[in-house]
């Protein structure tokens, strides 16, 4: 049989980048070919797939096929997972943020009455819902953190004075949602929006 | 058969020990090692009978492979072997299908199935299960002869969708904070507007780019009487809350406004 | 770009079976291809693939790349791990649910004339090659089984009609006798069975 086939069919199904010496071990001891048939092979292979959308790419640790990225855009689908939820400590730093800004993370602390994670005022700022606005004039400097434009935009407002008041809070009835999708969510924990 | 010749006893049939084996019971020597690991049931063994001496299943002369059926049986009891209920079972069968054959037919009235009809219709099944179950074996399989192919896609950038946050699932939070709040706490949530607390943050962020910048700078035309009073209201909360110095060089001068 | 370098993509980049209709599913919803449209690329595809030692093969839940089995005696070489094998109990009950279903294991018993343990059941059932498809109207309500498509994967099947054809039972002859010549030749329409 031909080397570039069994190469070839290797390289496919193996779960990891092979070297030119792994790739040699696996053909039985008395018909192992030379280094250097399996890096013409190699090349072979390379330039058989020039046209097609995986390639034969060399990486550190050896040779392994991978779809080219030009395809990402097509393929990501694949892969999405459904997006998580965020937690309920997330959610109150972010409106306490957006009730009582500028707040330092010191603030939010002291209005929660429990320490606020670094991850959660990171995500915040990932997601470009609230960002620093200046620091405080005391030891240490703490950040200053105030919502965004994007968060406006995420949640269909044009100013914060669109967010209803701590008196209508109060009232907000917890039966009652101003999204239906937001209303599946709570009956049903399972699916996700 | 020199393994079955050592074996003092081969069985006792009607009460006599039997120490040779009969002429036409056939058990070839390489079976009893592995007797009833080999296999898989009653019918398995009848089969196995069947087919090593090239009957049919059709027309299995029943005396003949009662016989030896019973035969191995009884050697399967001697050697200790385990075994299962099935296997008695199947014996006892086999002779009640021996003794009715040897009874006068009762032609057409006799509308019960006839018991060798049965048995030969079950081994016919599973013979052909047997069979089936073997080429399914042989058929090329994952991780046996077939083997999927691993394309890497970790070069791939795949954006994960982010998270979902209703608006009422933000305030339904917010409004167990302030219930909290409510319940044991010194701590104010003032009412002040909304527009107020935004304004602030909004000189902030401005006053974060320069060092400082003179007072009416920080008032636009544009919002009116309204937006005045906002803006005013916003420096004086950030300079009460000490986020903004409010500087005046000297009397008269001009007010200049810094971040703290 | 083109559809055919997509579906192809997306092939290479699943790592399970994929069915048009799932291929479809990971295009955009805008940009969505016809059914027709992918099967006419996945007819390419394989083409393509012909002299390749590698095929793109149709199984019960959809079309996946992988090894051709004239490479197996190579690629076997690149797991330690020997392929898992299974007992001849394992595989007729596999065989009974595979012709018979749907069965309960009472049947299987019938069939085989010894009973069935539960351990057998239990690794048919881990390995999702077979699964409780409904329970019978008699007493006890004991489950009955059916085969899955991962069964038909694994086998590398598409349908259950590819499996082995199952040997015809020949009727049976009314006056069977204990002799076997006189009934040799006998041919007799009325049977019993």
């Amino acid at each position: 049989m031909d080397i570039k086939h069994i190469v070839e069919a290797i390289l496919f199904a193996a779960h990891r980048p092979m070297s030119c010496k792994q790739i040699q071990q696996v053909f039985p001891e008395l018909e192992q070919p030379e280094l250097t048939d399996i890096e013409t092979a190699i090349e072979a292979i390379t330039d058989d797939y020039q046209p097609r959308p995986i390639e034969l790419k060399r990486v550190a640790s050896g040779y392994r096929f991978q779809v080219k990225v030009e395809y990402s855009h097509w393929v990501a689908r694949l892969f999405e997972e459904k997006p998580p939820k965020y937690s309920r400590a997330l959610m109150e730093t972010l409106a306490i943020i957006a009730y009582r800004q500028p707040v330092t993370r010191g603030d939010i602390e002291d209005i929660r009455g429990v320490s606020v994670s670094s991850s959660i005022i990171q995500t915040l700022l990932e997601r470009e819902w609230i960002k620093v606005i200046g620091q405080k004039a005391v030891p240490g400097r703490p950040s200053l953190y105030g919502t965004t434009k994007q968060f406006l935009d995420y949640f269909n407002l044009s100013t914060l004075n669109e967010l209803p008041t701590l008196a209508e809070i109060q009232q907000l009835d917890e039966s009652i949602t101003d999204n239906p999708t937001a209303q599946a969510h709570r009956e049903n924990p399972e699916t996700t929006a | 058969m020199d393994a079955v010749t050592l074996l003092p006893t081969l069985a006792t049939v009607n009460g006599t020990s039997v120490h040779t084996l009969p002429e036409d019971l056939y058990i070839p020597p390489d079976a009893l090692e592995v007797l009833l690991d080999t296999f898989e049931g009653p019918l398995d063994l009848l089969l196995y009978l069947i087919r090593r001496q090239n009957m049919d299943i059709i027309n299995i002369p029943i005396a003949q492979i009662t016989q030896q059926y019973i035969a191995y049986i009884q050697l399967m009891g001697i050697l200790n072997l385990d075994m299962a209920a099935e296997y008695l079972l199947m014996a006892a069968l086999l002779a009640e299908i021996k003794s009715r054959m040897l009874l006068p037919r009762q032609v057409e009235d006799d509308i019960e199935e006839d018991p060798r009809a049965t048995l030969i219709r079950r081994l016919q099944e599973y013979e052909a299960i047997k069979n089936a179950a073997e080429q399914i074996d042989a058929l090329p399989r994952m991780e046996r002869e077939l083997f999927s192919t691993l394309v890497d896609v970790s070069a791939l950038s795949v954006t994960q969708p982010l998270p979902e946050l209703p608006l009422h699932d933000l305030l339904l939070a917010f409004k167990s904070v302030l219930k909290r709040v409510d319940q044991h706490s010194h701590h104010q949530i003032t009412k002040e507007p909304l527009s107020v607390r935004e304004r602030m943050s909004y000189i902030l962020d401005n006053l974060k780019a320069v060092d400082s910048c003179t007072f009416p700078q920080l008032f636009s035309r544009q919002e009116g009487r309204a937006g005045v009073v906002v803006t005013f209201l916003a420096i004086l909360e950030l300079g009460k809350e000490r986020l903004i110095e409010i500087i005046q060089a000297e009397p008269y001068s001009e007010l200049r406004v810094k971040a703290a």
